[in-house]
């Protein structure tokens, strides 16, 4: 659904030319839900913009559903962007506008007739918890609210393509919670295609098919989430499942232990501690819900150096987990 | 384009004529008040801030005629935009004066000082030749009604001439040695010309007679007629006496 | 006679300023819009249309009020039929009030936050839709604010237009104020002026505040 | 002969506006931000004296010109001691523009964004730290562009002070090209007029363009 | 250090007013870190831009470090804001100036003098990582280099007392980690104060000594981090460790088991596999670093109902667990 080829993108700014894009490649399948995260100002939002050529980048390609974007005419991309919606960052809300005449604002865009155009903010507000607010303007809205209403005027064209760049960077868990269970309906139900940026791994746990990371401008690791999971030393499991400093004590082996799906209901540590009669520590981690599965990631410490535990290790790997040993 | 002149005017409509303010305004107004209906004239004042347009105007058929100018000015415009007006009466003079609250007398004045004039062309020339009559400068040509600074060819005291709007002059006098007047704007501001000016433009053979005017061909209109006959009538000259004190004399 | 003459005035300065204000709203409108569009940064760049235009507002601010009166004359009798009455002043004071207007237009237009209009690009919104819903509905605030300022100018302009019989409270205060040196009517013009100001500037305010959500 | 009242009137007009430009920058500027700071939703709110301001600039617009020049002219005095020439034109000019750029100020201050200021405030700045580091910061390009308004305004008007002798390229193309019909002159005049207004123009535009980071 | 007490503030808004505070009260100890949580529109900013008094609250009281903010002539109160940094959540950078301008403006609002300025905006941009942005202006910077600058400019006056308003949600994971670690830093060197809002997890258990949880206007519950953990019921503690929906298999015991500083050293599963014989399976959960205790909330399984399983829980609260049954 979503070709970026090669795109490079340098700002001019007062202390030196900035590469925001360097040479950036990244496909992105029709229904899935892709996620960028990468360090501040690793050029996320940049590539986001280029998407619906908000920012023209200085090469490179990108098609979106067939359509090479670069190359297309004002009218033809009008049209295009109205298909792909864009939750930005910084919200860009009307502040002449109530929440409500904000939302609608994406639907008088469409043409859509004065009449459906009420009856779809209402629901779209209702969606995003904000039923009580459709008369604030946005001067008089919380952080999060603002938010939401970007994210209710985004998803309001029924758009085949949604862009979100941090769309619930402002918002508690709970709500972070509804806005990704309506995106994955969305997903599920109309095959919505997503390109989110986050810097959440929650988001990524949640709603991710795959992933990218980003890092000065360039792609460092792309791929499906689980996969990424267990590839060894991948940076998106440090990041999604961050374990505790290994200060390892003396004779003991510290094992990272990653299992997906199935493998992560095997009790392993109790059948490992009954087998070999070892205590097994757990030193961190956690064991959570990513996208359907449930994955888990844990730090346990086994007595004896790495040589003595050789069997161990060998039982663990036989049950299909993926194993590091940190020292 | 105005092809309405063109036709015989309907004597029943109002004649409209434009005048500066002050004193072919209020003449026209005294008229329009008091004398005009029992002489079965309509009569329509348009009084203009500034009398640049007041000619074109006439021309045009906008108004159908005007007051604000005498045979020198129209002399002059009539060469540079061809022969279209008439002249129909003389009316007033508005006598210049040379007024100061710094001398009594124009030899007083001093080496360099300042004197204010009208700054449109007519009554800049006017002001210049009173002072070259009066001996203070010399004139390149003494008998040009369009005479500038730049038109002095001998200047003994230095005199500093400050060109002001003629409405403006009397509000020189506290900084200026000396100010050229208009008998209008003098009397307006309260001042007498025959007590207060040092010297006064003489009234007889004075070529600045103010008149109306009208499109040629419309001399005859039988409503222009009328008012040319009320503008001369001893009402107005009545007017004019008690009005302007002398600041203003009729001219017929 | 005082009341009567102050009557015509008031009537005169009515006529040429509401028909102005509507006039040069309108056109200072349409035309700062384009200043701002053909810009450099802005949404249909045209360095050739913005310079043109830039002049022409220029040309016309740069003219003394008086000559702009003089030379319009062929055109105000084209439009009206006659040169001079208030009528005849309208089209002097609209053509000079409009690239006032523009400019302000123009420089409330520069101060829309860009993260609004990009946000409207990414929805697809025609260029249309962008002046109309996006840049002039959020500088509202600062377009009444500039149309406030450019209507008391145009009251102050009017009070030239006695040089082509205009008329009007300004010019009024100027004949007998000024030049028959009547300091009792003048006062009363000045009052007169004064309290149309005020009512313009709060009536304005007013606005302003109501339409500002910022 | 030409040339010579040409270099005159040019120096008559530079004289007359550098210093009110200096000044009304000066003086509306102070204006502007005590109207701005006095304002119900203003960091001094203090509807009197706002309200006193707001009449005193609303006199100061309301005026036509002319009387206003006439109006001051006890003041001119005092302050130039004399009441005509180029330099007691300044006077009614700087005048006539203050309370206009005050208003211009005025808007381009209610454009900042309250969020800096209300950063400001929770930093402990002083109201003079706020308007100057802050207010009059951030509005910078819209008061540059008021300025450049304000400027190009001034030279209009300044076509008006021939009425106490202030001449410059404005009275001359009325003094001449008006009222004497010297077409040549006039149009010199008007082409000096209008490379002066775009000169002004385009170094406001520049100015704003540098500045501004938005 | 800060006490807000029956503090009240409605807005009035076009739907109606609402009621932003509702009768809050909190306390923050000298030295302490609090942070605050809840719903977007709970009016966690609102209470936070009174403390300072941006926001004059309608009733109650406001002390900080002694002084009754809401009494303080208005010279007494800028002397008082210089020593109480804020972050605010929009930002609220001056666009006039580069990144280095904006911070520099908080010294000179204390009247540093130019040459010490220069040297402490150069340190503080090297702590937030903007030195090579120092000559960017706010409009060329990406979202949370904005928040970081924000950052910069609210510690620069060294003050004594910070707020902060979700100072990291723009923020990747990693720099979110070095902000925290750098306040962390600022709190035990320097005894500075510290009220936070986020809605980050993450900063909760990082850095923050106390919680209160607020809806609706209202505080729902407060107290410390730990205390609030393993408090039966604690809306905290679901919300730092958050559990997989619990889906109870027949004939299995769900226990939700949390464990605090050296408990969660001890290895508790395979104690209990080995000592009874028994698979334990873990469901979800995770073990954690909060603050500098190692605490850990984990779902497991444990084979036959609630009745057989009697003897286990015994010896898991013998052991100083804190347990609930989950089903
Ligand atoms: N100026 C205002 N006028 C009217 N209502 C306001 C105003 N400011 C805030 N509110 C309302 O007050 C409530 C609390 O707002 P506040 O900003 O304190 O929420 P918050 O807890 O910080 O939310 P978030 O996490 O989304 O930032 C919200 O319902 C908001 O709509
Ligand atoms: N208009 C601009 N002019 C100059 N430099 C810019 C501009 N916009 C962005 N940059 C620079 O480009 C780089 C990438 O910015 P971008 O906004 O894409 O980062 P990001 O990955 O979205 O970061 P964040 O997570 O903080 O939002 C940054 O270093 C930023 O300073
Ligand atoms: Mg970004
Ligand atoms: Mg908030």
């Amino acid at each position: 659904m979503i070709q970026i080829e090669n795109v490079r993108k340098v700002y001019r700014a007062r202390g030196g030319p900035v590469t925001a894009l360097d040479d950036v490649s990244l496909h992105v399948a029709r229904g899935e839900i892709s996620g960028v995260i990468g360090r501040s100002g690793a050029g996320k939002s940049t590539l986001l913009r280029s998407v619906n050529v908000l920012e023209r980048p200085d090469s490179g390609r990108i098609v979106v559903g067939g359509d090479d974007m670069l190359a297309l005419p004002e009218a033809a991309l009008r049209a295009k962007r109205q298909r792909i919606g864009v939750i930005h960052q910084h919200f860009g809300l009307l502040s002449s506008r109530d929440v409500a005449g904000n939302v609608a604002f994406a639907l008088e865009v469409t043409g859509l007739p004065r009449a459906e155009r009420k009856a779809r903010v209402a629901e779209l507000l209702e969606l995003v918890g904000l039923s009580g607010q459709a008369k604030q303007y946005p001067a008089q809205l919380s952080g999060g609210q603002k938010q939401r209403v970007g994210i209710a005027r985004a998803l309001a064209a029924q758009p085949d393509v949604l862009l979100s760049d941090e769309a619930t960077s402002a918002l508690d868990p709970e709500t972070t919670r509804s806005i990704l269970e309506l995106l994955r309906r969305l997903n599920s139900d109309f095959g919505l295609t997503i390109l989110l940026i986050t810097h959440e791994m929650e988001v990524v746990k949640r709603i991710c098919d795959s992933a990218a990371i980003m890092r000065d401008g360039k792609i460092v690791e792309a791929g499906g989430v689980r996969e990424l999971l267990v590839r060894p030393g991948s940076e998106l499991a440090r990041g999604l499942f961050p374990l505790p400093p290994a200060a390892p004590r003396p004779d003991t082996t510290v094992v990272d232990v990653t299992f997906v799906g199935e493998d992560a209901a095997t009790p392993f540590i109790s059948t490992l501690a009954r087998t070999y009669s070892i205590d097994v520590n757990v030193l961190g981690g956690a064991i959570e819900e990513v996208g359907d599965t449930r994955v888990g990631r844990l730090r346990i410490e086994l007595p004896g150096s790495p040589e003595l535990n050789a069997p161990q290790i060998a039982h663990l790997r036989e049950h299909g987990l993926s194993l590091e040993i940190a020292a | 384009s105005d092809s309405s002149s063109d036709k015989p005017a309907d004597p029943s409509k109002a004649l409209v004529v434009g005048a500066t303010a002050t004193p072919q305004g209020d003449i026209l107004n005294y008229i329009k008040s008091d004398l005009a209906d029992k002489a079965g004239l309509k009569l329509e004042v348009k009084e203009f801030t500034d009398y640049t347009q007041l000619n074109p105007a006439v021309e045009d058929g906008q108004i159908d005629a005007n007051y604000f100018q005498h045979k020198p000015y129209l002399t002059e415009y009539s060469a540079q935009h061809g022969d279209k007006l008439a002249w129909t009466v003389d009316v007033h003079v508005e006598p210049l004066g040379v007024y100061s609250k710094k001398v009594t007398a124009l030899t007083d004045l001093k080496d360099g000082a300042t004197v204010t004039i009208p700054n449109d062309p007519t009554n800049g020339a006017r002001a210049l030749k009173l002072l070259a009559d009066n001996g203070l400068i010399t004139l390149k040509d003494p008998a040009s009604t369009t005479a500038t600074e730049r038109d002095v060819t001998a200047n003994a005291k230095h005199l500093k001439f400050k060109a002001l709007d003629a409405a403006q002059l009397p509000r020189s006098l506290e900084d200026a040695d000396a100010a050229v007047i208009n008998g209008n704007y003098a009397l307006a501001a309260k001042l007498t010309p025959a007590k207060d000016a040092i010297v006064l433009e003489k009234a007889e053979g004075n070529p600045y007679a103010n008149g109306l005017v009208v499109k040629k061909g419309s001399e005859s209109d039988p409503r222009v007629e009328k008012l040319d006959t009320l503008l001369h009538s001893p009402e107005v000259k009545k007017f004019i006496t008690d009005k302007y004190q002398g600041s203003v004399l009729s001219a017929f | 006679m005082t009341t009567d003459l102050f009557g015509t005035a008031l009537g005169e300065t009515w006529h040429m300023m509401w028909i102005s204000t509507i006039l040069t709203a309108a056109g200072g409108l349409l035309l700062g819009v384009l200043l701002h569009l053909t810009d450099r940064t802005g949404l249909l760049p045209f360095w050739p249309v913005n310079k043109l235009l830039g002049l022409i507002v220029n040309i016309g601010r740069s003219l003394p009020f008086l000559i702009l009166m003089v030379a319009l004359i062929p055109f105000t009798r084209t439009v009206t039929g006659t040169t001079f009455g208030a009528t005849a002043a309208i089209v002097p004071l609209t053509v000079g009030a409009i690239p006032f207007f523009a400019r302000l237009v123009e420089a409330s237009l520069r101060e829309v936050d860009p993260g609004v209009v990009s946000a409207a690009r990414a929805m697809g919104a025609s260029r249309g839709q962008i002046v109309t819903k996006v840049l002039l509905r959020e500088a509202r605030p600062g377009l009444v604010s500039g149309l406030t300022i450019t209507v008391i100018a145009l009251i102050g302009f009017s009070s030239i237009v006695g040089v082509i019989g205009g008329g009007g409270i300004g010019d009024l205060a100027i004949r007998y104020g000024y030049q028959r040196y009547d300091t009792q009517i003048m006062i009363l013009c000045v009052v007169v002026l004064v309290v149309l100001v005020q009512a313009v500037q709060m009536l304005g305010d007013l606005v302003v505040r109501r339409i500002s959500h910022k």
